[in-house]
């Protein structure tokens, strides 16, 4: 394969084939997965070219799919689930936490989990409810799953391959607001990083701003603003948010002395919550300023007309940095 | 491997007449309009009960193609349409009293209209200018449930709240009520609609399920929820299923009147398979043409609910030109309003994000409520 | 206003015969011993079975009053009795091939035995030094599933892996292979568990589901789950559904060896509700005593699983008193085995409390584990 | 009623016996409540004063308890749930976060949800897994629903009263190791504090130790333990965990310039860490040490006889105490 420019929606495609190819026990599951490909056409094409006892129409039923992906797991397969959307997942909740975190645990190691759960996560779609969530820390919170989410086209194509190919369970989450948002050159000759690391997206010596999934462009921008104002922000992508990576976080924050964390998810025991605490608790005395939280508000997610006052934007980080760097 | 070997032959088990609802389909209007008996069902119809099915079924039918232009031109985010599914709902719809209690999908626009609802009220939701803006009381029309299968297991303890009321099987037709409950073919694999069936069983609640058979789930034909006719599901768990034509608005009035007395009187659930078929695609960003055949549709076109009413009122000398062009006028006159109305629904105010989280707001929230008037003050000062 | 109200009158659902499990029970064997056939399920016993099978209730009942009485001194935390079931376990248990493949609940000694689990390994579970420590793969015994009817939906996920094994309808009776999931009365009533139902409809999956209506949810009676015959749940899922004496361990067996041929060939899933009663508590801390009559555990001692056997045996001259001395006396070894083993079943170390939460442990949980053991380390030092 | 001498088991029970005589609008719906009275007893008589119409024994399906108690509260009812241990909570996340959670705000307050659901929750019971949880973070993260812990007999009474008159839904928690261990005198001529207010159950100068539910206890041998060693340790019963009340918590700190908390629940995203990053925005100039956190470690919740290594208890508290003083 040379070069090519690909959206986020295309990188997890041919991820998604490519750990097909590889492996004949990786199979896809989900509502609409098949003929239609997905409603945003993650597995477009797999049906075709794979099969329709690899890549499986499911009844209507979110429980029903993952607790069926926990037997085919059992049985040598490696189920990569679709969710179709964020707020759909709660029906399969019970299956997550209680089955697919603790059954490696339950059965001290005799019995592997290798499953993938994809959501489509995060707002920004005009859509109507339930379609906007992030449930993240639902799950960050629950021992035996991790938790990773990509935020560009590169990481998506990299990033499922190397969930797939994990003996854990892992929740997948794509930031759906960016599937056909912008395009990214993927040169798949270049290695990887592990999957369970964090990126310095953006080296600065001010303040270290944190991000994940459809956050990450977010405070790209408020780097580049706050840099025509002389202010240096360093942009940390966490990518995985269980377990954490907080090597270059700490690094980042010794240097800085201040850190900015946002994400879509509600404030309150957000994943900014542990962030911070963290932090606090590795780099007191570094810190100029205790870490802020710019999220979603403790509300249910809006109507779509108001979803961009709800959502953590540009303006927002800013103020955040602001007040952080005049604490 | 094929999944054709996983599965029995679905013609086989269906039998030949699947397309067509089988022998067990009652019928009382053929798509030809002609009125056909039924052993059970049968009932008899006024002239202004069959004209009043045909306005409201044009009138519906007006709602879903001025709402689907709208979001065509940008004015609603998304919409879910009803196109080919009119009978089924207006036939429900109709044959509630007004104690009667609904709890809809998101697609009952026709239910709505029956039960008074403002079409307008439904495109707020669909434009994302709130979550549904009507007042469940008004109308005894809940809001719209979007999580699949959520709302059955609401009905159904609403159903048991009726029980508890005391106003079931009193025998005052005034005080008798009973709860309808829609959902999809799709939605009957979700544990919440199965959960539904059993609570209402064992307690023996009054409450109608009435499933619209619309032969898909956004892309899922119903072969992939059952490979046995949906109205049988019923009968596992100890009540009574019936397989309507959907398209027939006659007998999909005459069964879910027959399965809601049947409820009002304390004789519990039913289950209601209204068979028909989505005409459109699942919602406007739904592209049916990856996954369907047109032949499918065109098979269908020539089942329309409204074409077999007029043709039967028509061939009666039930209506006159002036009847039909008054209709017409109605329904024109119903888009403007929506097309106008719908432009003019205000955007809400970003402040709402924090009105009625709670009954009674925290003062932590109260905060950041503040906090969040504050910066929007400032910043407008500022620009 | 009574609850009464709200059902329908349940002698009136089951008929007068409910408590006898009604016409459609499969019975091979009556509780008073005597043979009886059957138009469909009937088949023929050796007398080497009919001595194995109750050898396997005989010490499989051993096992459940031993680790009764460990619990009572203390020795388990809690313990799920089989009093009562030991024939509907026997029978599932035995019809099953080295191949096929079991899902439990917390209540299936008897099929674990029939496995060649070791009974220590359940007492493990049940004293809290584990969360079941057999491999499942070991035996084709998956692990005792506490969340009611989850494993339900493992069972028919894997029999779908099955079927992409190849393994499936092959025609080669060492190869084709089937799964069993296990699940009570009260099971029935969760999501998943008709969730389970409609994946293996839907996908013909070679799954048997196995439910030991044992009449009993801890205190809640099956006619709060039910108002028909559990087994007739399946005809609403398009599946068969057999209704069989679960104290008959000839008829369960039959039963349950149809049903497992039936999904191995690919012809899917049956729901066998294996008609019995939980003779015992719940477990060791319920007290069933506050919920039910002593009449009907009386009425149900008539029909004991193992004494109908042994009836058959020495009428029918097919047991010695050396066969029955010996069984007593494996009982009785098997019984000092497990309290002798039991009690020396070491605690785990509290270290493990971080070994296999992953399969590749993160770094951070790797320093929680690293700090735990200094703490410890420093702790004993300080002591 | 004179005052009395009762256990947690009692004064809970007491309490939804005097909801039910005060408003027949409340209705108890569970498994097992009826004839059993519960696992654990506590809606123990109920159904035989309240008939089987308010003393609702429920098939066997958590999601369709909630879901249909959801309907009956829209119709009037109030009704009180009972979950059997927490661990069975999750087949009605769904129905409790998308909809319990949401139906208010949904409704623009046209349809009230005032439901309470009670979950036995937390170890150290010697059972088997799954009942032995501590779910807290994963409703306290969600908008919409109000969460409580109490810890004591009195609260017990009095709490689940207040939270069955809210018109908002509640998610009770009642530490199941405490139903039946220690008594407290019920004097119910003495009103209660306001449900969603957190509690300063001893007074101290050296360190705010924070707990709610089981850990009070815990904490308050602490700073018992402390004490003897002349440290003065102020403990706070946080009582309620959304809201939180940070008023007393804030001051408090304040005061003495260092907290550690404690829960049951794993570390990694519970109560804690919101409740650190929360105290360090707001006193960072106070803090003398990072705030500390002693729970469950994440990891799934242990066979029994390691749950006592698990869970925090008096030595690791002391720990930590003797941490964040030495900081
Ligand atoms: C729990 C849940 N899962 C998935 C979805 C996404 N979704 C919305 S509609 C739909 C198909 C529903 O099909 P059906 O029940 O037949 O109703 P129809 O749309 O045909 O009226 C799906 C999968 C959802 N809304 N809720
Ligand atoms: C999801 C869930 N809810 C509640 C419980 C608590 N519980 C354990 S066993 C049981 C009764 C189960 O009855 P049944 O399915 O008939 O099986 P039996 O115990 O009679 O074998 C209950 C309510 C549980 N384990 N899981
Ligand atoms: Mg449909
Ligand atoms: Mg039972």
């Amino acid at each position: 394969m040379a070069t090519q420019k690909i959206t986020l929606a295309k990188g997890l495609n041919m991820g998604l084939r490519k750990a097909m190819e590889d492996d004949p026990k990786v199979l896809v599951m989900g509502e609409d997965v098949g003929r239609l490909g997905g409603v945003f056409r993650i597995t477009d094409g797999l049906q075709k070219d794979f099969g329709e006892d690899r890549v499986i129409d499911s009844p209507l039923a979110e429980s029903g799919i993952v607790g069926t992906a926990v037997g085919m797991a059992m049985r040598g397969y490696r189920p990569v689930v679709e969710i179709q959307f964020d707020g759909f997942v709660y029906p399969a909740y019970d299956q997550i936490v209680c089955q697919v975190a603790k059954i490696h645990f339950r059965s001290k190691g005799n019995t592997k989990m290798p499953m993938v759960i994809r959501i489509p996560f995060g707002g920004g779609i005009g859509a109507v409810e339930h379609h906007s969530e992030s449930p993240e820390a639902q799950f960050a919170h629950t021992p035996g799953l991790k938790v990773v989410a990509c935020s560009n086209p590169v990481d998506g194509y990299w990033m499922l391959q190397q969930a797939i190919a994990s003996d854990d369970p892992v929740i997948f989450l794509e930031p759906k607001r960016q599937y056909h948002a912008d395009k990214a050159e993927l040169d798949d000759s270049i290695a990887p990083e592990p999957l369970f690391t964090s990126r310095v997206v953006k080296a600065g010596t001010d303040l270290t701003l944190l991000a994940y999934g459809p956050t990450v462009k977010t405070a790209m921008k408020a780097a580049e603003a706050a840099a025509t104002e002389g202010k240096s922000i360093e942009v940390i992508d966490l990518r995985t948010l269980s377990p954490l990576d907080m090597g270059p976080v700490l690094d980042s924050v010794r240097r800085t002395g201040r850190a900015v964390i946002t994400h879509e998810a509600h404030v309150n025991l957000g994943m900014g919550a542990e962030v911070a605490a963290r932090i606090t608790e590795q780099c007191f005395y570094n810190l100029e300023a205790p870490v802020l939280r710019v999220g979603g508000f403790d509300t249910p997610y809006p109507p779509s007309r108001i979803e961009e006052d709800y959502l953590p934007d540009l303006d927002r980080v800013l103020d955040a940095v602001d007040r952080s760097l005049e604490f | 491997m094929s999944q054709a070997e996983f599965g029995p032959d679905l013609v086989e088990v269906f039998g030949p007449s699947q397309q067509d609802g089988g022998p067990e389909l009652v019928q009382l209007l053929t798509p030809e309009g002609e009125r056909v008996h039924h052993a059970e069902f049968d009932m008899d119809f006024s002239a202004e009960e069959l004209r009043g099915f045909y306005r409201d079924m044009v009138l519906t039918r007006r709602i879903d193609t001025e709402a689907t232009a709208l979001q065509r031109h940008g004015e609603l985010g998304i919409w879910a349409q009803l196109l080919g599914q009119e009978a089924a709902q207006i036939g429900a719809g109709r044959a509630l009293r007004p104690q009667d209690y609904v709890f809809p999908t998101y697609r009952e626009h026709g239910v709505a209209w029956c039960r008074g609802v403002d079409p307008l009220d439904l495109l707020g939701l669909f434009r994302g200018v709130d979550h549904g803006r009507w007042n469940p009381a008004d109308n005894n029309f809940g809001q719209y449930t979007i999580v699949i299968g959520a709302q059955v297991l609401h009905a159904t303890g609403y159903a048991m709240g009726m029980q508890r009321d005391g106003v079931v099987g009193t025998g005052d037709p005034e005080r008798d009520a009973a709860v309808i409950a829609h959902f999809g073919d799709g939605a009957s694999s979700q544990g919440d609609v199965n959960e539904g069936f059993i609570f209402a069983a064992s307690y023996n609640a009054p409450v109608v399920f009435f499933c619209q058979n619309n032969q898909w789930a956004i892309s899922e034909p119903i072969e992939r929820q059952t490979r046995i006719p949906l109205y049988q599901r019923a009968l596992g768990f100890g009540f009574p299923g019936v397989r309507v034509d959907g398209n027939d608005v006659l007998a999909t009035y005459a069964v879910t009147k027959a399965a809601l007395q049947r409820a009002r009187e304390g004789q519990g659930p039913t289950l209601i398979e209204a068979y028909t078929y989505r005409m459109g695609a699942h919602t406007t960003t739904d592209d049916p043409t990856r996954y369907r055949l047109s032949a499918d549709v065109e098979h269908w076109k020539l089942k329309d609910p409204i074409a077999r009413v007029e043709a039967y009122l028509k061939r009666n000398g039930l209506v006159d030109d002036g009847f039909l062009d008054t209709v017409k006028v109605e329904a024109d006159e119903l888009g403007v309003r929506l097309r106008e109305g719908c432009k003019a629904l205000p955007d809400p105010d970003p402040h709402a994000i924090f009105d009625f989280v709670y009954d009674e707001i925290p003062a932590e929230l109260a905060e950041q409520r503040d906090a969040f008037a504050a910066y929007h003050a400032g910043f407008e000062e500022a620009h």
